[in-house]
């Protein structure tokens, strides 16, 4: 054992990548719940824009066209869920489970071609100077865009929920849709917004699987980190800044464990490999065993169907 | 202008004929699919819907195969949907069929080589046991913290992958395997199997229990107080604590039926048609009963034709993979579809379609 | 006075009910407008429609002499026309500022709109703290908010969907001062309510709606409440009477009785004692908000207490759930009808199982007797006169009125010892409302236990034997109802909170 | 006459790059040799047990005349089905039944390890070599040993990092895996998981190198990828097929390596040192003409205890059920 060998520093900076793609699930997700809308089709989203993503920029030669086209791929993908949903209100929870399957034949049949293929690299940001600054440099400024865009999109999306007035109609229509729309607010218009945001987001967060962590297309390549997605936005208690506390707390979990036993610690393996979910776990209890505060934050119209009366 | 307008009370009418409607439009969907992917969309609905159930060189065969696969998918979503039914989400049935099939076989593979009469009996209790205390995490977790159970649940389907991982190359490794993953076949070891109980048909203890759960689970819905309480507490939450409902018995009772219904179709599964524990031995059938059990309407009879309908979609599927070339994404994906179908379609039961003004009455 | 609105033939149609039917008339400005009618005339749909909600069928508004047709509310309110709902259209979770803004067009930013808030809300006698969580409001303090966000608003209309029902009497001669006031700014006021008595106080005009047509408009002032309830009922109304009878021994004890809520948003119950007698009514009065639901569920058991809080016949039955308190007798009705008194997406026959499996024997060994459940239900639909095609229609598709009936009368007829009922005849119209009081009067002359939980302080004055007041979770001492006056149960009721009469 | 129908089934998606993806191109190749003679039919992503059971039935129902089963987990629904359908000939990858219709095959990928191991042990610098591994079962123990025992001898300081998985494939997770070695020091990175993730990662950073897997996964050459194993199971399957055409079919247990070109060693690129790379060369040529064994004494168990005396030979029995590390690393085997 030669626990000497991780260094903190380092493992911090693999922890923000290993987290970028579950990170911008989240935040995409945390909106759309924000609304009331419960999409558990992450997973099929995020595969979606992982190959639309991947295929576009072997195509363009782009990285970022191929960023773009994820999102597109993604929102476009989620609208067939806000359709069923909203317009001919399905049950959302049995939808997002079809949504999720039948993200991952599309993305399968639009990928035939591209397996083994190397997709375009996407370039760090140059930071130039901060790069160089000793320990931050390596932790903080030597990451590709997509990082930061990550990091920003959590700020905005905190900002715009709590100070501005489109983030104050998303925050009035996911608690209570049928006031909303009382007070003349296009509920179904609102919510068809978020999802697809929260789609592309989804797959934003596959296309940075596909193009910068892994980088490659392979056929359910997202591996279950929708789902994941998904038990950050609850560990968050719908919060941004939480969210990205999870998102990290989870990828560091995960990279954590491989550490550990490149390391050599003597802890059976299959306990390090289980050990994301179960200190997954063993937090939300810990943070839902606070009852008020869970219960305030989560959207009262979450899951439920709208339909306006008249 | 096209307006829903919500139907006083569901229509019968519709309830019967939104799945043929939402198969029709999922055939003319996929043929579509199949057409742009180059294969002949009419052959193709056929081998999917037609070749599993009436062609001469496969029908003997695959008939029964719709009750070996449906079998397991129907146990779990019997379950899953009583809890569904009260608002309790268990999506984690998956995790609960490995722990169900690790304790079983683990019964079975301890009395290795021992014959006795009680050992399979032994093993089904084991199963059910494995499945309901591995469902009582997220219940308990439930009732005591109020921590969200799909989380729990969800997340613990990872945990159980990782223990079937470990005991399929540890624990139950079959030492007579060559130090290859897996347990010793418990179809060849006659005390501990689940077998066709009557040849050519398909039938083993598990579709028995499947058959099992649905009558149980009708009688309990409609003629029982304990159905009507959990048909109750998903209505109305409030009403149900009125009426003298207890959450926390009930939570424990619905999730603890799902993650045992769900144990007993992992061992079944375990001890009969896929024979040994591997390494991946699950394979979705957690989640897909979820989807079963909502294109069942969460109904019990529902939720039958639903397993047999997607059982028909998996093995058609195979065929048309291996007769016409389809991609398994392609099936995939048709399945997909076919889900959105009847969940979109489902919104005529409920509600009325107008267009433009509604008429004066 | 010139026009401010006229509406001219407004008609709206829903599947199976004409809801408005070529309904015409004219709101002058600076005038407070009555719009009276049974559950279910129309009054909600016609405000609906003048504030952009509903799209007429047919008809025509003017506003001010212009042609009025709002698309959405955003264009109602931009006409300068703001409105109260009946259920309110508040967001739990945001506090007091944002649920300001969501109701107007263009808020100024929060700081500005905090101090617009405190302003305007002092100057109305109103007060309300902007960074407050609604959820945390008492009813009363829930209108204010509504209300304050229509008057931020400048309105040239102002439509009120039954707002009182949450007031103390003091609450309501504010809101009428406040009302009246903006009606001397010249204000008009399009007002909804099922209390006669109190349109006659503030109202200069009603008009009258029928299934749906205008049958009548008058000047309220003139008329006696009664004659009004005739107009809306279109015959003779029952007044409820009883034969007092003596009231025998205690029935129901309750000592020291304190609970935390089990709503986070809820009121706790302090230290709660009273006694009622057989044949005895008891009527508990209070704003809403003050500990009515959580007094409900420590009777009816879904709330369990220490033994001894809670006394039947001498025994302490305070553990019990609400099963076993059925078993004994104590049977209750809780406020809110749908999702509470009843699931709404059931039918009525289960709706009758809902509470009724235990006394009148629906259930065998757990296994349910439908067929006697269904004639249960039927026979609650004879009794209570409940008008729906039949047992097996949903809960839902009753209206408010109708369903409140079948509440009552599924527990009513359960022949209970003690019946505890909160709100019985909230939303209601004036003959059920009658015949609702009429059973559980009949109901005490029997020899039951009756506690009436309500707002409505005519209502208890004309039921209630005894007269307590719930305030912040505090029961005052019951009192005889006879001879209290209105001055004295406000002052039980905590008087006027901090609410004060506006300049 | 009729077409000779093979059937072929795959555990994972024909597009996962690695090892299914090598099977599919086997079956490509049979269908390029004989054209219309033979026709092919696959199904992928069939899962191991009851499914696996039911696929192949309906295959051999369809009129197959031989069916390749290319999962170990196969192994017992192939022998349940092979005795339904005598006049149908199986051949299971990677198992150890077989019966009158059901043959065996496999490949001896840890000739190629040694190999790698080879060049892993010379082009260390940091003398830290990550080994990214799938499942503790024999095949992969014997590619980790393998590995260890070439570098080793060439190197006496080279330390072995392994990380276990615990799954075939994953890329986020395998890159995350080798990002983890990496960190720790890692300049050298072999893999057993199928996919290109770790070149990915290695790729990313200065003079680290590995390895392809499975497949050339040319697309990373010349650096880091510098040379690979490939699964070359075509010309197995062409002789097979022809075996059925000709009636010649005959129950055998094949466990072939680089002499017959089932284990492809790829291109070694100019990032390895020309004396390196020629040294490589020779060891693959000596395996591949039979001269030399990548498991030849002395040679220890991690216990301590002895298990190849000086010159002898490990007998396929022992590889087969290889169950312990050589002496040298100091990891446990996980189970
Ligand atoms: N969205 C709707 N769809 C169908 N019918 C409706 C709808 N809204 C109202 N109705 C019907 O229209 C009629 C008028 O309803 P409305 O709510 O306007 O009555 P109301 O006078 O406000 O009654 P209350 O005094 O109980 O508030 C009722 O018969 C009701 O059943
Ligand atoms: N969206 C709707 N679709 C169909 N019918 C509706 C709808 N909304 C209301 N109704 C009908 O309206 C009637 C109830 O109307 P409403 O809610 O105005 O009742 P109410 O008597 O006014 O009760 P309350 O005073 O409690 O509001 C019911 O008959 C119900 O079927
Ligand atoms: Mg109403
Ligand atoms: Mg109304």
């Amino acid at each position: 054992m030669d626990l000497s060998a991780i260094n903190p520093l380092v493992l911090m900076a693999s922890i923000m990548v290993a987290a970028t793609p579950i990170l911008l699930a989240a935040i995409g997700e945390l909106v759309v719940e924000k609304a009331g809308v419960l999409n558990l089709g992450v997973e099929g989203m995020m595969i979606t824009g992982a190959i639309c993503g991947f295929a576009i920029a072997v195509e363009t030669g782009s990285p970022t066209i191929g960023f773009l086209a994820a999102m597109a791929g993604g929102a476009i993908l989620s609208l067939v869920f806000g359709f069923l949903t909203q317009v001919l209100m399905s049950n959302q929870v049995a939808t997002g489970l079809a949504l999720t399957l039948f993200g991952l034949g599309l993305s399968a049949l639009m990928g035939q071609s591209y397996v083994g293929v190397k997709p375009p690299a996407t370039d760090k940001l140059d930071l130039g100077p901060l790069a160089d600054i000793p320990v931050l440099g390596r932790v903080l400024f030597q990451h590709d865009l997509v990082v930061y865009l990550s990091l920003a999109l959590v700020l905005v999306v905190w900002a715009v929920l709590k100070y501005s007035r489109a983030g104050l109609i998303l925050r009035a229509v996911g608690e209570n849709h049928d006031a909303a729309h009382a007070l003349g607010y296009k509920v179904i218009r609102i919510r068809l917004m978020a999802i697809a945001f929260g789609g592309a987001c989804a797959g934003l967060g596959g296309a940075y699987l596909s193009l910068v962590r892994v980088p490659q297309w392979t056929e359910g390549m997202t591996a279950g980190a929708g789902w994941i997605a998904l038990a950050i936005v609850v560990f968050a208690s719908w919060k941004p800044g939480r969210a990205l506390l999870g998102a990290y707390l989870f990828g560091g979990v995960t990279v954590l464990q491989l550490n550990l036993q490149a390391a050599g610690v003597a802890v059976p393996v299959e306990y390090l490999s289980m050990s994301p979910y179960l200190i997954t776990i063993l937090v939300l209890v810990i943070m839902s065993a606070d009852r008020s505060r869970a219960a305030l934050n989560a959207p009262a119209s979450l899951g439920r169907i709208f339909h306006a009366s008249n | 202008m096209i307006r829903l307008e919500k139907r006083p009370t569901p229509s019968r009418f519709w309830m019967a004929a939104t799945p043929l409607l939402a198969v029709a439009l999922t055939m003319i969907a996929g043929g579509l699919l199949f057409a742009a992917l180059g294969k002949d969309p009419f052959e193709a609905i056929r081998t999917i819907f037609w070749d599993p159930l009436f062609n001469e060189q496969f029908a003997s065969y695959s008939r029964p195969q719709l009750l070996v696969k449906a079998g397991p998918l129907i146990l779990i979503a019997i379950g899953l949907s009583l809890g569904f039914r009260a608002g309790i989400w268990n999506i984690g049935a998956e995790g609960q069929y490995i722990i169900g099939a690790l304790c079983g076989a683990g019964v079975g593979l301890a009395f290795y080589p021992a014959e006795a009469w009680y050992i399979f009996p032994l093993m089904v209790i084991a199963g059910a046991l494995g499945g309901w205390a591995w469902a009582m995490i997220p219940a308990l977790l439930k009732t005591h913290f109020r921590t969200n159970e799909i989380l729990v649940s969800l997340l613990l389907v990872y945990v159980a992958e990782q223990l079937l991982a470990s005991m399929a190359l540890g624990a139950m490794r079959n030492p007579e395997g060559g130090g290859f993953p897996g347990s010793r076949n418990l179809q060849q070891y006659p005390a501990a199997s689940n077998p066709e109980l009557i040849a050519g048909t398909g039938m083993h203890w598990g579709v028995v229990a499947a058959f099992i759960a649905v009558i149980f689970a009708y009688i309990l819905l409609n003629r029982h107080m304990l159905g009507f309480q959990i048909r109750l507490t998903g209505e109305s939450p409030r009403a149900a604590r009125f009426a003298g409902v207890n959450p926390t018995a009930l939570t424990l009772f619905c999730m603890g039926t799902s993650g045992a219904l769900a144990g007993l179709a992992g061992l079944f599964e375990v001890s009969g048609p896929a024979g040994q524990i591997s390494i991946d031995f699950n394979q979705n059938y957690g989640f897909t009963a979820i989807i079963v059990a909502f294109l069942g309407r969460l109904h019990p009879i529902g939720i039958l034709l639903a397993g047999l309908l997607m059982a028909l979609t998996y093995i058609g599927g195979e065929l048309a993979q291996f007769m016409l070339g389809l991609p398994a994404a392609a099936i995939q994906a048709f399945q997909g579809m076919l889900l959105f179908f009847l969940l979109g379609v489902d919104v005529l039961t409920n509600f009325r379609i107008r267009f433009g003004r509604s008429e004066v009455a | 006075m010139t026009e401010l609105l006229t509406i001219d033939g407004l008609t709206k149609a829903y599947p199976g009910v004409v809801a408005n039917d070529d309904v015409s008339f004219a709101i002058g400005e600076g005038e407070i407008h009555a719009l009276l009618g049974e559950n279910g005339a129309g009054k909600s749909t016609l405000v609906k429609m003048i504030y952009g909600l509903v799209k007429p069928d047919s008809g025509h508004m003017t506003l001010r002499g212009a042609p009025f047709e709002p698309a959405e509310p955003r264009a109602a309110r931009a006409a300068g026309v703001a409105m109260v709902f009946q259920h309110f259209s508040l967001f739990d979770a945001l506090n007091v500022a944002e649920n300001i803004a969501l109701g107007m067009e263009n808020p100024p930013a929060q700081r500005q709109l905090a101090a617009r808030i405190r302003d305007v809300s002092e100057n109305y006698g109103l007060p309300l703290d902007p960074d407050r969580t609604v959820g945390d409001l008492s009813a009363g303090e829930r209108q204010r908010v509504e209300i304050i966000r229509c008057l931020l608003q400048d309105p040239k209309l102002l439509i009120m969907d039954e707002p009182t029902s949450v007031l103390t009497p003091q609450e309501v001669e504010i809101l009428f001062t406040t009302l009246r006031k903006l009606s001397a700014e010249g204000t008009a006021i399009l007002y909804i309510s099922h209390k006669l008595e109190e349109i006659r106080s503030l109202c200069d005009t009603a008009t009258v709606l029928r299934l749906g047509k205008v049958v009548d408009s008058c000047n309220p002032r003139e008329k006696s409440a009664a004659e009004l309830a005739e107009m809306m009922v279109g015959t003779k109304l029952h007044v409820p009477n009883r034969e007092r009878t003596e009231p025998g021994d205690v029935l129901l004890q309750v000592t020291a009785l304190s609970l935390k809520s089990a709503n986070p948003f809820g009121t706790t119950l302090k230290d709660i004692s009273f006694t009622v007698r057989a044949g005895e009514i008891l009527g508990i009065g209070g704003v809403a908000g003050n500990g009515q639901d959580e007094l409900l569920a420590a009777l009816s058991g879904e709330a369990p207490t220490p033994t001894g809080c809670v006394k039947l016949n001498g025994d302490g039955v305070g553990h019990l759930g609400p099963n076993p308190r059925r078993k004994i007798a104590i049977l209750a009705a809780p406020e809110e009808r749908l999702g509470h008194a009843a699931a709404p997406d059931m039918s009525l026959t289960e709706n009758a199982l809902l509470t009724a499996a235990i006394r009148e024997g629906l259930v065998n060994r757990g296994f349910l007797k439908w067929p006697a459940a269904r004639g249960f239900a039927e026979r609650i639909i004879q009794a209570f006169d409940v008008r729906t095609p039949g047992p097996a229609n949903a809960a839902r598709s009753l209206s408010g009125g109708n369903l409140q009936k079948f509440v009552i009368g599924r527990e009513v007829l359960q022949r209970p010892d003690v019946l505890v009922v909160n709100q019985p005849t909230w939303g209601v119209d004036a003959s059920a409302a009658a015949a609702i009081r009429q059973a559980l009067l009949d109901l005490a002359g029997n020899g039951t236990a009756v506690i009436v939980i309500s707002q409505d302080l005519d209502e208890l004055l004309e039921v209630s034997d005894n007269f307590a007041a719930l305030n912040e979770g505090r029961l005052s001492t019951p009192r005889p109802a006879r001879g209290l006056t209105m001055e004295e149960i406000g002052l039980m009721m905590g008087g006027a909170h901090d609410l004060e009469v506006a300049e | 006459q009729d077409k000779t129908k093979v059937g072929f089934v795959f555990v994972g998606p024909i597009g996962d790059g690695g090892w299914t993806y090598e099977h599919n191109q086997g079956r490509l190749a049979v269908e390029a040799e004989f054209g219309d003679a033979v026709e092919t039919v696959y199904q992928e992503s069939v899962p191991e047990g009851a499914d696996a059971e039911r696929v192949l039935t309906q295959m051999a129902l369809s009129g197959a005349d031989l069916i390749f089963t290319t999962s170990f987990g196969y192994m017992d629904p192939t022998i349940n089905v092979a005795a339904k359908f005598p006049d149908v000939k199986f051949e299971h990858a990677t198992g150890y039944k077989r019966a009158d219709n059901v043959s065996t095959y496999s490949a001896r990928f840890y000739e190629g390890r040694a190999v790698q191991g080879h060049i892993a042990g010379k082009m260390t610098k940091s003398n830290i070599v990550g080994y990214i591994a799938s499942f503790p079962i024999p095949e992969v123990i014997r590619g980790i040993n393998s590995a260890y025992i070439h570098a080793k001898k060439v190197n006496p300081d080279v330390e072995f990092k392994i990380i276990w998985a615990y799954t075939w494939f994953d890329p986020a997770k395998e890159a995350d895996a080798a990002n983890a070695l990496i960190e720790q020091g890692a300049d050298v990175i072999m893999q057993h998981t199928d996919s290109t993730a770790p070149l990915a990662a290695a790729e990313k950073v200065e003079g680290v190198i590995g390895f392809g897997q499975a497949s050339d996964m040319a697309e990373y050459a010349p650096s880091p990828r510098v040379t690979s194993i490939i699964d070359n199971w075509s010309p197995y399957y062409i002789a097979r097929t022809k075996a059925v055409i000709d009636g010649t079919w005959e129950s055998v247990d094949t466990w072939d390596g680089i002499s017959t070109g089932m284990v492809g060693i790829g291109e070694i690129t100019d990032a390895v040192p020309a004396d390196v790379k020629a040294e490589a060369l020779a060891i693959k040529d000596a395996i591949g003409a039979g001269e030399y064994h990548p498991f030849t004494g002395p040679l220890k168990k991690a216990d301590g205890s002895d298990w190849l005396a000086e010159g002898e030979v490990a007998d396929d029995g022992t590889l087969a059920g290889m169950n312990f590390y050589v002496e040298g690393i100091t990891a446990e085997i996980p189970n």
